[in-house]
């Protein structure tokens, strides 16, 4: 069920027109979905975004030096709505880049800085990649421990990273240090982007159990950082990484809110394997749909507001939530559909490769990004003001259970 | 598609919300429990008199026209404060049936009178247990309707109902003329409801050319109004908890700092802004008459539905043993969400309008 | 589905067929089930209970001078098998008597006390109260208020308790009170046996959300307890507690247990409203039908684990929380078969005012004897050994926030 | 009924389960994932040389006659370490089948090489998507069997098949004789499954006079036995879940003192002595062939995949973002959990089950 697109704006309509023209000319072999090999993609993806860059559509709202157009930010969302309508290549490390990267080294870091990563990142010669969590450090992101000491203008790094993902393609990485472990864990931490050139990186694949490795283990040792690659100050890495996930939620809910009609899908595969006239599916089927169109409806609001000025339904943290966990349930349903043939993929019916795939990656969707349980948290303490649980751990870094004994 | 409530409808709810939280304290509401008052008169003239009863009626009928959003905006604060007030059967029932299926002439008689509210109207479609519709037994021929309808929302108090007999056929009975009435008793002892015996009673023909469609449209604009009404309802029934486990002290600890509680209310906070997001989208598309307006009827009221079940429930657990006290009043809710759950058709009758709306539109694309 | 009865060893079926005999002939009168009021209940109950004991049924397991015949574990529960075909009248203070006071004063008090109390009770001549709750102590009962200060051989009690069902009926009833607030709050309780004859006790009934008034309010007023109604040592209290609670969990759990086979009576009523084929009202069936068989089943694994002498499976815990969590669910099913018209109770259908009472004593069956929650913690500390929550009321009772503050 | 499983049982439990614990590591079942093997031989033989395989086997055909409930009880444990050995197959479905429909040269052929570990064996059928044996297409006529089944379990290992064909009927093929096996891509890669193509191939007719009764009687004796299955994996899933968060800090603390991580074990824990429970009654019940039998299986099938799904979910989560890495081993329970659960019947066909055995009970009494 397709809602009905809001009208245009008068003024609008001429930019949409023109991007069309320009999409139908340039993006006309991406008219169709394909699978490329990851090489492949990453070469697409960057030759894509130079594309982009050079006809002010990089990144709309920066100066046409940028590889903008000084434009706004409707204009950039009726550029993301036409684009969408094609299956332009877009891999992670440029999500990483323009979600989440970009936006916290505005925020932080000085215009220098800024300027200096956005370019080349803009003009597609620089994917990034995400140096975040441990693997002691998850959900507790504060509780990492890679540390980096300071020596006159510059950083020595030493630690172990997990999850980053697409970090062999990285141009840059945003990384989050220890610089003081001797204060609450929080205060201790330093934000910095580190060139992914620099000697002393290892980036190991992470066998997954989807069988895949979209992410890696990446060791540093005796990295050094120069002191103007460091995003605020000393201390201040917590701030920034906040930034960082804030953005990096928000992607994740637009994108589960632009998910394709799933539960017509549904409706479609249990119409075909006969089952559309019991009543329990039926049910779940609805119960669906209400969450599809739930978050849907909630993005319109969300977009509504902030079109209007207003402050968005602060709860966000909802989407990801809702989405992940139906993604689990209704690909559990694709396979009992076809009852135990639907656990096997014979060569007529690939989809239900898919449909695999995405059952295990829901297992991942619940927890990266913030786990289901850290969220819900989230929801009861920012949105209801109920309160946090008693903390355990405001006391120096170096005397938490679990680091002193290590 | 526009889901914002625009300044005016957000000023008239914000009034009617504090109009309600002055007038309606549960005590008045215990009161009206133990005297076996079907509503507050006074409140409801007040209402009457602030235009709240007319905000759909056209202003050719008295009314202000203001649209059926001000009426979800109405509807969810009555859901909020569980006001005791026939506003769901007279405005959201029998007004628009009247609306939608009566005679110029009928309009004019009625419209202007449940807009003022100096009438109270209501609507009898069910016969006993069982889906509404199935087998209608009323009979209306020769502008006399004879059978029983039950349960009848606000019966005691209405002048006019609209009647659904067999074929279906509409009637409109003016509730004066020889119809028995015998008060029932319910699980949800704040709105009354009884039983209407019409023995060859006069009654009106609402001679609408497709009565079965005209029903469809009703129910589905019924169903977005109860669906704004179960959402404050919700959003009431979550307050409430989040409230009383800020409050209470277990174990050294606020109960409001236990991951459990957190997270059984943060669940619910889902289900209302999920409910929430629906009944608006719901809102616009009745507003505009959208072709979808029946699928977002049924995904409204769904959502709604299981946020006002799961919040009234839980409410009440949360309220440990306090809950269960007469003065604690959880109950209200706990009550209610079962009547509007169950009131317009449970669950599994929307699944199945949700799920052939479905149908016939992918019947439709393909 | 009945499942088929162990088979009775030798000895016992003459014992059984005694029993038989003795009821036929003694309870004719209570073959079929009637509901008394109130008062009637209380003295038919004591006159059954009388009247056992005349038999030697009073409590089997006692000598002849107290109302037994000396009998085994296993004679008591044939005759319980037995008496449950007959519904014999059994008032909830009396269920206070056997299942939870007898038993706390038998292992934690004098036998010169249990005699004293056991006698008239067993002879039906006292029902019993529990004064534990108070309205700011319910899960966490250790919080509780109510003082007793010891005055020579005597005990002056004042507070306020709650949730004493059927307290003016009671001839006793077994008491928590604080001895000492200036200790952690589990050290400082004593549990006394009170005489609900003496003065200064005032019973107030409570008005539930039934509309019924099962429970009361106690309010204790310079209420005087001899020295010699102390049950164990001063400061042992929450022992004595501790055994009470899982008597009466065992209750609840046994009565669970034996319910009536509750998903039979669905599935006729599925089937007379016409909804049997409905392949989600089967499914809500088939998943009670597994809690009532595995719940049953289950109860006759603890049996057979005690016949042995082995320690019976650790989960009892669960008993309450899934037949409460089931009571609600299926009652309000039975609502939803008839619809909008469901939720009236018309004189041709009295059985629908049993739904909504069942429907609302659900919620108070899932937190009486222990909330949900707490049963949860219950299960996940005791059966799976995980660490309990960071406690914050390691202090003197007279530093808890919330007492420090009122 | 006596739910106890005697001192005689519990030892040989705890035997296979010092067995498994040693021989079958995760390192293993990564390995044979890797290699795309289908089991362990070796792990096989000893199983076979333990008398493992011919628990349920009569005595005269080279069983120990031990009994179901000792079937039962290796079950539990071959899930509990996801053993990557036939057992299922060939003990479970093949010899269950032969024993019920097989004449007595058929029993005399194969049960022994069946309890000797000499021969494995399957049972075929399933032909494509959809429930069991709607519209059989394989056809047995004059010896020879023409069709399809797909997926069959172990089909690449195994010597012998029993077939479900068009009828019903049932044959008992060599697979020796002219049967191509394609193997196929499956979620769970641990038990391998392969698609037999039947081209006039010979068998022989398992001409028990009641084909259809006997396949449901094998359905009800194999559920018990998979619900054994799913018990022993679920607890096994639970109990690495609960290690796990025993294990791990969080915050500054462990990760399994957090309400929502206990209570979510806790509820597991009600599903696994709920699934326990009704599995015991079953085993109690089929070694009785007591006639609730069919009930007893439905009850302990739904509970036990009920238990394994939500383990092995919730044992996923619980792992965090190291869950979803290949050497955390959580995903062997992620994706056994759903071949177990649909391997037999999906719920919904154990449900139709349940309620028409229940339906049927209920006509009688009335």
């Amino acid at each position: 069920m397709h809602q009905t697109a809001p009208p245009a704006r008068i003024d609008e309509s001429a930019f949409r027109r023109e991007v069309r023209a320009w999409l139908a000319d340039n993006a006309a072999e991406y008219r169709e979905a394909r699978a490329w090999p990851e090489a492949e993609l990453v070469a697409r993806s960057l030759a894509w975004q130079k594309r982009k860059a050079e006809a002010g559509f990089g990144l709309i709202t920066e100066p046409p030096g940028l590889g903008g157009r000084d434009g706004t930010a409707a204009m950039a969302s009726i550029f993301a709505e036409e684009e969408a309508r094609y299956h332009t290549p877009t891999f992670t490390g440029l999500g990483i880049a323009f979600g989440m990267a970009l936006p916290t080294i505005r925020k932080h870091g000085a215009p220098e800085q800024y300027r200096r990563f956005a370019e080349p990142t803009i003009k597609g010669e620089a994917a990034w990649c995400q140096l975040f969590s441990e693997p002691s450090a998850g959900s507790d992101l504060a509780g990492l421990r890679t540390r980096a000491v300071r020596d006159g203008e510059r950083w020595i790094v030493n630690g172990q990273k997990v999850w980053s993902s697409w970090a062999h393609h990285a141009r840059f990485g945003i990384l989050l240090a220890r610089t003081d472990p001797t204060v609450v864990k929080h205060q201790g931490l330093t934000f910095f982007v580190l060139d992914m050139r620099t000697p002393g990186i290892e980036v190991r694949p992470i066998r997954q159990i989807s069988g895949k490795s979209d992410f890696n283990e990446t060791f540093l040792t005796d990295v050094v950082i120069p002191d103007a690659n460091r995003i605020g100050a000393e201390g201040e890495g917590w701030a920034c990484a906040m930034t960082v996930l804030m953005n990096e939620r928000h992607g994740a809910s637009e994108r589960a809110s632009v998910s394709h009609d799933s539960v017509e899908n549904l409706l479609r595969a249990a119409l075909a394997a006969g089952r559309l006239d019991s009543s329990s599916v039926r049910s779940k089927l609805a119960q669906w749909w209400v969450e599809e169109q739930g978050l849907k409806n909630f993005g319109l609001r969300i977009r509504a507001a902030l079109e209007r000025g207003e402050t968005p339904p602060p709860a966000v943290a909802m989407m990801k939530l809702v989405s992940a966990t139906k993604m689990q349930q209704t690909n559990a349903f694709l396979m009992d559909l076809g009852e135990y043939g639907g656990l096997f993929s014979e060569p007529d019916r690939p989809e239900q490769e898919q449909v695999f795939f995405q059952y295990i990656w829901s297992s991942a969707m619940m927890i990266a990004g913030g786990a289901d349980e850290i969220l819900r948290n989230q929801l009861a303490e920012r949105v209801l003001g109920m309160p946090s649980e008693p903390r355990m751990d405001k006391v120096p870094f170096n005397e938490l259970p679990g680091i002193k004994s290590s | 598609m526009d889901l914002h409530f625009g300044d005016e409808l957000k000023q008239l709810q914000e009034e009617v919300r504090r109009l309600l939280t002055e007038r309606v304290s549960a005590n008045l509401l215990r009161r009206l429990i133990s005297e076996d008052e079907g509503y507050d008169p006074a409140l409801w003239r007040t209402a009457a008199e602030l235009g709240l009863l007319g905000a759909a009626v056209p202003e050719q009928y008295g009314g202000s026209g203001l649209g059926e959003r001000a009426v979800c905006a109405i509807a969810e604060e009555m859901g909020r404060a569980v006001a005791p007030l026939p506003f769901f059967s007279s405005i959201c029932l029998a007004a628009e049936a009247i609306k939608l299926a009566g005679a110029p002439a009928q309009k004019s008689a009625w419209l202007p009178r449940l807009a003022s509210g100096e009438a109270i109207g209501t609507f009898a479609w069910q016969e006993g247990l069982g889906p509404p519709e199935t087998d209608v037994d009323a009979r209306f021929e020769n502008g006399r309707i004879s059978g029983v309808k039950s349960p009848v929302p606000d019966a005691l108090l209405a002048d006019v109902a609209v009647v659904v007999c067999e074929g279906p056929r509409l009637a409109l009975a003016d509730l004066s003329k020889g119809v028995r009435r015998e008060p029932l008793r319910g699980f949800d002892q704040l709105r009354s409801h009884a039983k209407l015996v019409f023995e060859n009673t006069p009654a009106e023909a609402m001679d609408v050319p497709d009565p079965k469609d005209a029903l469809r449209r009703l129910y589905d604009r019924a169903a977005i109004y109860a669906a704004f009404e179960q959402l404050g309802a919700a959003e009431s029934a979550m307050f409430m908890a989040r409230d009383y486990t800020l409050q209470r002290y277990t174990f050294g600890r606020q109960l409001a700092s236990y991951q459990a509680v957190k997270h059984n209310l943060a669940n619910i906070l889902v289900m209302v802004e999920l409910a929430r997001s629906n009944a608006l989208y719901a809102a616009a598309a009745l507003e505009a008459d959208a072709p979808d307006l029946g699928a977002a009827a049924a995904t409204a009221r769904l959502a709604a539905t299981r946020a006002y079940e799961t919040a009234a429930r839980e409410n009440l657990q949360l309220h440990g043993g306090v809950g269960f006290t007469w003065e604690a009043d959880c109950h209200f809710h706990y009550r209610r969400a079962r009547l509007l759950a169950l009131s317009l058709g449970s669950p599994a009758i929307w699944e199945n309008r949700l799920i052939e709306a479905l149908t016939k539109k992918n019947a439709a694309a393909a």
